[in-house]
């Protein structure tokens, strides 16, 4: 499947969508960028950090609320397509459901066990507990209500089709948010055969039950890393903070990053793929799952 | 290499001697992780780090970290899980030291990452906590590190991202149920100020080589309180600054 | 460090003891052995399912308190030690926290955040409800108190000298009960490089600075089967499940493989080993945690 | 190979048969392994096995499994994961069919695996729930296996570790929170028990081959209900019964 059949047949208009949930590497830029080719409106992005990827959706409009602790990008810090939409309503306003990263994984793992909330321990005393009206405090204790995105989406470094990922490196927030999510879509760096994935149950991140697309997408997490594939493309990490600072600079990002691009293949012969490939092998002690 | 040294480069310096050798440390983005490896690589040699990201580490990474989830960050790494197990180690007071990054701080140690002027119709916009209200709610101690402005050092911030020592009447934190002690220190482009143990307002422990207590109270909105026993920071030292510069981006 | 120092130095009387938190594979048997030969009195123990181990330490006598969720032995159900001490007070009464597979792993992740409980939607309509002071009904959810035990003792296939552990297979809640504990306890199969571990950061189950011992022990899940190493020996349960019927037949049952065994080492010459021992291999594919 | 069977043999079949294609199970011990692993060879060749200790399948292991935990159910496994992921699942109604062993169960379908007589002092200690009242709370629908005994199908149980259609009223389980929709068969080493839609009592839907009502009626404490057209079970089909013994101990 390719990602604009995956986007097109499971992320609707409206739709609550998980997106970067690895918090800085395996951000699935290229799915957020398929989102913004087909004009998804009035979307809820759910997610801790998300890279500059939040803030791409806004800017281009796709957006109707944010749930997650932080938007901004990894270069500079603020988000200008972010400040531009809460400050002026440019290009429309958007409701902000603010957390932490600590609340929002409780938020999604009280939707794995189908719970209203969750308890924790964090944001006590922060201003937050005013804003967001699904956090509150109780008795000495801060309730998080369940966030239950309809699709959760992830890059991953490899799956098979039938929809079995391996992921690996920091996790972020990634199992808690596929499994609270109603349905997920999987990008993955390399497509495998199912006797790699079944190699190693622990390493799949997701029951396949909850996988309705695999899609092959080499470099669909850049600028974002990839551990054993890709380091950060700090270029043009730094480029897109740049140009975003003004509505028009965006706009031409926009055009000659996403809208002018027709898809993941011809967005990776725009980048300098040998200054961010990586080429070594640090590869993992094999473990022995015989049974007899 | 130059003795001479920037501003960022005494910050990293002062953050890299929070770090006591053995603790455990969570350390944000930037220039905290440059502290952690400048620590872990002159005084502190067993301090770990841990990152909200999802990794633990007792050594640092070998080249230039753009992000705590930057490939060389994850090579070697002693631990690669989920944010919310890294999480429940601060909620059991497990980690000794945090680091969060702010746009404005009050003189109680409050923090603002998001919102100047009203949440509804913001003057500006700011990222939001990240994992920061975790960090000063749940880390047994917590530093900020700043640019040492008067729109940065507000007599009181709009909005309370990350707590610090709320109103500063006595044993603020204790009596909302916050379980870590708060922030231990701002470290600015100018000074380091500190705070009375139980909590309560900052005051400048030390000012920096080169500047001057009035060049402080200037760029403070509010009128700052000075150590009886006010010095000057130590300058960094030659091994700091080699740590340092060996990891700045090329 | 062998597991009698382990026990010696990390486990007093009195102490909340997770085991078994396998619920079948990885059991600690050796560790509970050693729990006996050192005569612990007072023990809580903390588990799901947990094979024949707790039933072993109850007829045993060094347990205080159960909080688990069954108590049997996995070849025919019943629990022998456990009937005579609940039915009889032989060899003494026992208190009983009873609990579901699922509300003792919520109980263990609320000590993990540090919360004072978690709301579940199991144990409505279940007199368990009335039986656990621990586990109340509020607002149509269930609110499971935190379980905090001071030592979880693990079984896995490989740890290094520092106490990363790398444990393959299903986890059940191991995670979870040494994320919760105050220090745990690792006993291995192999005692492996650091360099072994460290390839593989996903694999390691736990933080090491919850680790303050690291035991060699090899054959220490026996009778239960370790992935990779040992199937399960289904003699060695049966046996037991028979010869623990009468109290002498237990009392038999421990002087012969317990109190009369110094250790892991001399209970393993005992054991048929080769109709044990998985020699085949079934490696898991490597992944590559280059970054360059 | 014989076409005789055992009792067991005939409750291993009508269990494998409650299993439809494509459905998740959750499998529990001992005989609903088995089942599951002869439904998935014969009818239900796409139907996926859920084991609380941590696993997901979609082919029966390829051999003797003394429990779910055994090196045979790991190995090809899909997935391999804690056992609060798999409860996860289970929570959100994912699981279709639930299997659950008891020592007593009553006209309503409500198990005890607790205490036979007051819980300070019990007449009989049994082992407790496992993960006996998620799967009674939770699955969309369950049945349990029982050798048909009086002091096993008791009119009320003396204590509810798993809860079925509780007292009988309709809409019980609604009206209590349960969200998973109860027992729909009580499968015994004579007959096969349903209940009505909604919840209520168990009525005998079938009796099994060479067994009759008059036996069913003397083994069961409570007055049995009987449908209308009650018939026969159907005896182990040859293939079913080649699936069981590839699957017994040696």
């Amino acid at each position: 499947m390719t990602m604009a059949q995956a986007i097109d047949a499971f992320v609707a208009d409206g739709a609550s969508v998980a997106l970067g949930t690895g918090l800085e590497p395996l951000i699935p830029f290229a799915a957020g960028h398929e989102l913004i080719r087909q004009r998804r409106q009035d979307l809820e992005l759910v997610g801790p950090i998300s890279d500059s990827l939040f803030d791409e959706l806004i800017g281009a409009g796709c957006v109707r609320r944010i749930t997650a602790a932080w938007v901004g990008n990894v270069s500079e810090g603020l988000g200008h397509c972010y400040r531009r939409s809460a400050e002026q309503g440019v290009p429309r306003s958007i409701e902000i459901h603010d957390h932490t990263n600590f609340s929002i994984s409780m938020a999604l793992w009280a939707a794995a066990w189908n719970v209203p909330y969750l308890p924790a321990r964090t944001l006590l005393g922060s201003d937050i507990l005013g804003t967001n009206p699904n956090i509150r405090e109780v008795d000495g204790l801060v309730h998080i209500s369940a966030v239950r995105p309809d699709v959760t989406i992830l890059h991953v470094q490899r799956c098979d089709a039938q929809g079995r990922a391996h992921a690996w490196g920091p996790l972020g927030i990634s199992e808690e948010a596929g499994l609270a999510a109603e349905r997920v879509i999987i990008a993955c760096e390399e497509l495998v055969d199912a006797a790699v994935t079944l190699s190693d149950p622990n390493r799949i991140v997701l029951p396949e039950t909850k996988v309705v697309a695999v899609v092959h997408e080499p470099g669909g997490a850049h600028p974002s890393p990839v551990q054993g594939f890709w380091k950060r493309d700090h270029v043009l990490d730094n480029a897109y903070a740049a140009e975003s600072r003004t509505r028009e600079g965006y706009e031409a990002w926009l055009k000659r990053w996403v809208l002018d691009v027709p898809d993941r293949q011809a967005y990776m012969t725009m980048v300098d793929v040998d200054s961010i490939r990586i080429t070594g092998n640090r590869p993992s002690e094999p473990v022995n799952f015989a049974d007899e | 290499m130059s003795d001479a040294f920037t501003a960022q480069e005494m910050m990293i310096a002062v953050a890299a001697r929070e770090i006591r050798d053995r603790e455990l440390v969570f350390v944000g983005m930037r220039l905290p992780i440059v502290a952690y490896a400048v620590a872990r690589n002159t005084h502190a040699p067993n301090a770990r780090g841990l990152f909200e990201v999802g990794l633990m580490r007792d050594q640092a990474a070998t080249s230039y970290l753009g992000t705590m989830g930057d490939p060389p960050n994850v090579a070697g790494a002693l631990w690669a899980t989920r944010m919310s197990n890294v999480m429940a180690l601060m909620a059991q007071g497990a980690v000794d030291l945090g680091f969060i990054g702010g746009a404005e701080v009050d003189r109680y140690g409050n923090l603002n990452t998001s919102y100047v002027g009203p949440p509804e119709r913001p003057r500006v916009k700011l990222p939001g906590s990240g994992g920061g209200a975790d960090i000063a709610i749940l880390s047994r101690r917590w530093v900020t590190l700043m640019t040492h402005e008067r729109r940065r050092l507000v007599e009181r911030v709009s909005f309370v991202t990350s707590p610090g020592h709320g109103d500063g009447t006595p044993d603020w934190r204790r009596r909302h149920g916050l379980l870590g002690g708060g922030p231990s220190a701002i470290i600015t482009t100018l000074c380091v100020f500190r705070f009375p143990s139980g909590g309560g307002e900052a005051y400048v422990d030390s000012v920096h080589p080169g500047h001057t207590l009035a060049e402080v109270r200037e760029a403070t909105s509010w009128e700052v309180k000075i150590d009886a026993d006010v010095r000057e920071t130590p300058p960094p030292t030659k091994a700091e600054l080699k740590e340092i510069r060996a990891r700045s981006q090329a």
